[in-house]
């Protein structure tokens, strides 16, 4: 009569093993799709690897890569109408730029400016740094989207370590409770800086978490990135019925946390290997190369395409004119308090006595 | 025109508001069905149906956040916090969700949303139901901290509160929700937000207070004019933006002030209105600026809160010292 | 290979029926056992009266009744060791009381008095208000056990609400991850002020929510003090191996929230009458006459003897001398700052200004 | 003796305290085998083993709750926040938990523990992790808020706090962390909390200021000096309390009072230390108190953020402000 700790087996979805092989029947989706999901998938990778380098350069600020991670968020973002909104967190590059955030700005917030976070009209919430507040912003989203009938989804996308906080907690119980138009996308990448997912919690999975709050799980193999697209097709018919889903993606942080760790510290080389072997974009790509929807023509030509876009969008981010402190004061309210007007105004009269 | 209470005040101001504006949708523990453990919105469900007055579960995080959330994407919510000793769990929500939304996303989304919380002691509430912590709010950059000290400023500050375009933490100290009634008119009125009021005019001592202690302090002032002292009583009415003309003015023209709040001394709004007197009008001061505040120790149980909070003694006492300079 | 919401079907525990008719075999429990129980049931419920009608009369401050509750605590604090933890919430007067809590330090803890969480040794924690920041306190005490060997679990109470706050979930992570010798003990008692459970969670049960966090979890009747009381016995064995568990106690709030509270605006009568009959000292009681350990002598006599110790505990209360603001200076530090000499001091120079 | 950054002071005073006494426990993310993202407890999982340094989910509320639960109970813990914009999440737990177990119990149960945050702005790092929150902490009575601003401080004032018998908010600036070495004893050694250090002598003004802007502020007062302006400068090393003797010994001497902190200004500490000038020593003063500290906006991205922090240059304004009464 007890419920056993970890007593729910999980089955993973997964549509492409390794190799990049089918594993049962192909789902529906079409070559374009197929092919859209790996380009994507391409500008990703080279964008990760572009502000990789730009940091150690000292051209942009701290960045959190996100390489080993592209089929989760673009597998996600990409089964995204356009009235759904995302709720990013600091690693979510990949997803926002899928739903129309601008790469400019997005090195622009790397580059600690003002316009960091200007979606400029995506449906893209601020990227969140505090661990699952974002969460309950969806909520709040989503809540809107229903009382207003927009039919729209609001994804919240977070990580394993995300799941520990309170913030999280509220808000699964919040969309369970109103049943919400909403997902929860957590991209479980086995750390959070340096815990492993398994001194996160003790719960076996991620997804099991959903039967906390009357809510529908499904993990996902977040490598795969054709499991993760069909799998967030579903998961948004429910939502959209006012079902909300919690979707764990099972995937891996390639790269350091940040670029200002130093994962050797905390983590063995094999663990790094075995996933490397598991990587995302290799998947697609052999499934592509087998079904001759894809050669190494295209390969390279995408790869070229992809290193202009990003070469273009660091172009655009540097030249655009730094900030300014003082436009700080007129940021904090609608209109500004005589103590924020008298303190912008003192900028003015320092920089005179300078 | 009728006279109400201030708890009817705000019962009324939801009530209008909503019918005005349907994106209003009030949220939080207890305000459906039971109208609020205070009754503060007491029929508002069955007027307005429980998808405009939502029972949350206990989550004060969660009812701040989600309100973020709605504020972003169109609704105007107006959540209440049960009671304002339970604002610690929602601390991230109120003071770098909320508050930093526009100043986040550069300007371009905001977060038009009001906290109602009851506030202040006397009441003989169980412990954290009392604690005045309105300070932490005034070092939050982005909220707007509002407290009505009567029916009629309820009313006009929350329709004002409800209208604006940034977050407003709106407190209503409960022990003036059922002290007094007066006449509230029916119809449309704001009180402008960041504007002090003058309740009394005086020449010899400025008393700047707000909120609970504002009807003490009157009646402490009234009780001085007897012996010929003349005290003019400022009620803040919004403690973020402080209103620092008023304040200023008032200060140069006494050069003698006290401050009276409940919230416990050290680091707290008072501090603040000192430091800003010095720092504009330290020459016209002719006494020190003293504080009669709530005690630099938590909030105590209720057999002993009397003693603790400012009453009419402490007051005249400081008021005594700082006319002896 | 979705998880469904609410898929997870939950056996309650029941030993007596409503009629305190034993449903399967005699669980071990001797003659002297029960009837301490049932003791100590009437003790609460007369307690519990006697404070509403202090209450009433003005004669102590705001008071949540636990009327209906008194298996449930007295179930579960009847299998405590001496050295186990409790960490109460508001309501939970009378497990406090089985655990060594002095009933007078309860009177005064409800007049406002300093001595009111003056647990006299006993090991029980103060008074939580804060919804569920008490589970966070439990999982520290647990853990210090761990450390120390102390062999003491930790129970935290709480109540079916306070599952929505992050705190709680914050702990029962903690307390799984650290496998902490703990029972997080959740008295369902259908309502948390006007909110009914329904409405509190989409989760069906709570026990449930032991499988978002590796843990073990129990449902059990809390109106059957029999099944309490061995099922919390169980919880104990497992939790002081280190491996926490959550009991869902399903019981009623027979009254108000609060004597500050008016149930008749949010509630049926009819909802209340349904419970009534599942009185869990009216089970109890018939299974003892029906076993022959217990008689209408005794009972009157018992209940004689419960208000006598009331009133004396009482008595004792209204007897002790009042708190005064000037002892408030020396509880906020071990030392008190020169602040607070000054502060402490201007009231004794206020009195002979007065 | 040896030479020793900040941070490696904090380590050594960590291992130090963990050797003397077995009921130290540490707690916090990525403390373990990472040793904190400073690296302020490398080594020491290593040495101690994972019971006693223990890397925890992200769960600050559970963080500072379990150690209050711990303290309890007889274990001295040691919690990390991993930067202090993150204790907003945990406010609860800090500010009615741990400060108040000792009000709430009549004085039978206490919370011995430390809470360490790297704070303070200057060195570029992502929203919400430079925010100077200390003010909020000054107004939570049963807390104790301790900053050093160099590596002898930072020992004697660590190991203090460890030994108190109240939890202890101990503030780390990260600007400082490996700024400069500092000959640092091995050898035990305390300095008592709530007392401020006068770090430079003078006698035309005071400077008050603690934690990342001692070294500035030092550095703005040699300046002076060559042009014949001797300024006093103040390190609080405690906001809480405030040492009252030093400040008002020192306010009364120079009468001339300029605070610096990189907290927003408005209801920040600076508030209450000029109120306090005010109310013990206004008579003393030439010249309005002025505060140079974090503007009234939310902490700011990097790219602006050394323009929005005190700088030399606002120092030296305000110094010439207050000299020219
Ligand atoms: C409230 C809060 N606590 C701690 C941090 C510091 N921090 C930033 S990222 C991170 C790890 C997050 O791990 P996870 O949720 O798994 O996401 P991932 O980084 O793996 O994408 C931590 C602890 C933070 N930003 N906010
Ligand atoms: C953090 C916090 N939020 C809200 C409250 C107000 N409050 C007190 S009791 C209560 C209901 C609790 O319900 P439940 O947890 O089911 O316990 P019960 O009262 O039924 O025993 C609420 C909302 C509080 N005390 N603390
Ligand atoms: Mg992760
Ligand atoms: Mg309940």
């Amino acid at each position: 009569m007890w419920i056993e700790p970890n007593e729910r087996k999980v089955e993973r979805i997964q549509f492409l093993n390794e190799n990049g092989k089918l594993i049962g029947s192909m789902p529906e989706v079409s070559d374009e799709e197929l092919v859209s999901l790996y380009k994507w998938m391409v500008l990703a990778r080279v964008f990760d690897q572009r502000a990789l380098k730009l940091q150690r350069q000292g051209r942009i600020g701290t960045y959190a890569p996100l390489s080993g991670q592209e089929a989760a968020q673009i597998g996600s973002a990409s089964a995204l109408a356009p009235q759904d909104w995302i709720y990013p967190s600091y690693r979510e590059g990949a997803a926002c730029f899928v739903h129309g955030f601008p790469m400019k700005n997005f090195f622009l917030y790397t580059m600690g400016h003002l316009s960091g976070s200007d979606a400029e009209g995506a449906h893209v919430f601020p990227v969140q740094i505090i661990i699952a507040a974002q969460c309950l912003h969806a909520v709040g989203g989503a809540w809107a989207s229903k009382y207003k009938k927009e039919n729209s989804v609001s994804v919240a996308y977070l990580g394993d370590g995300g799941t520990s906080e309170g913030d999280f907690h509220e808000a699964m119980n919040f969309a369970g409770v109103y049943q919400l138009p909403m997902v929860f996308f957590v991209q479980n990448n086995q750390w959070a800086i340096s815990v492993p997912v398994g001194k996160q919690t003790s719960s076996k999975t991620i997804v099991q978490k959903a039967l906390a709050y009357g809510m529908a799980g499904v993990q996902v193999d977040g490598n795969d990135v054709l499991a993760v697209y069909m799998t967030m097709k579903q998961a948004l018919d429910r939502a959209r019925k006012g079902e909300p889903v919690l979707i764990e993606a099972v995937t891996y942080r390639q790269g350091p946390h940040t670029t200002a760790d130093d994962p050797t510290k905390y983590r063995d080389g094999s663990d790094v290997e075995t996933w490397l072997a598991k990587d995302p974009l290799k998947r697609i790509k052999l499934f592509l190369f087998e079904k001759g929807i894809w050669n190494e023509a295209l390969e390279e030509q995408e790869y070229a395409k992809a290193e202009h876009t990003v070469s273009e969008a660091f172009e655009q981010a540097v030249n655009t004119p730094k900030s300014n402190v003082k436009e700080l004061f007129d940021l904090v309210y609608e209109q500004k308090s005589s103590q924020l007007a008298e303190q912008q105004q003192s900028l003015a009269s320092e920089e005179v006595w300078k | 025109m009728t006279l109400l209470t201030m708890i009817e005040a705000i019962n009324l101001t939801l009530k209008k508001e909503m019918e005005r504006d349907e994106r209003i949708i009030l949220l939080g523990e207890d305000i459906g069905k039971n109208g609020g453990v205070f009754r503060a919105t007491d029929g508002l469900q069955a007027a307005f149906g429980p998808e405009r007055v939502v029972d949350t579960p206990i989550a004060e995080s969660a009812i701040v956040g989600a309100a973020v959330g709605m504020a972003a994407r169109g609704l105007r919510p107006v959540a209440e916090i049960q009671f304002f000793g339970f604002i610690y769990e929602a601390m991230d929500q109120m003071a770098s969700q909320a508050a930093r939304l526009r100043f986040r996303s550069g300007g371009r989304l905001s977060a038009p949303m009001v906290i109602r919380a009851p506030f202040g002691g006397g009441v003989k509430t169980p412990e954290l139901h009392s604690d005045s912590l309105e300070g932490l709010f005034l070092h939050s950059p982005g909220l707007k901290v509002v407290m009505p000290s009567s029916p009629y400023d309820a009313k006009g500050l929350l329709t004002a509160a409800i209208r604006e375009n940034d977050p407003v933490l709106f407190l209503e100290p409960m022990k003036l929700y059922r002290a007094f009634k007066q006449e509230v008119p029916e119809h449309d009125y704001l009180i402008e937000l960041g504007k002090a009021n003058v309740v009394k005019q005086g020449e010899d001592l400025t008393i700047i207070t707000w909120g609970p202690t504002v009807p003490l302090v009157r009646q402490v002032a009234e009780q001085w004019e007897q012996q010929n002292i003349s005290i003019e009583v400022v009620d803040l009415r919004t403690i973020s933006p402080i209103d620092e003309d008023t304040v200023l003015e008032s200060a140069k023209k006494t050069g003698r002030v006290i401050i009276v709040h409940e919230a416990v001394k050290t680091g707290g709004p008072g501090a603040e209105i000192s430091a800003l007197i010095n720092e504009k009008a330290l020459f016209y001061l002719s006494a020190p600026i003293l504080r009669v505040t709530g005690f630099d120790t938590p909030y105590p149980v209720p057999s002993v809160e009397d003693d603790w909070l400012p009453n009419a003694q402490r007051i005249s006492q400081s008021i005594q010292e700082v006319l002896a300079h």
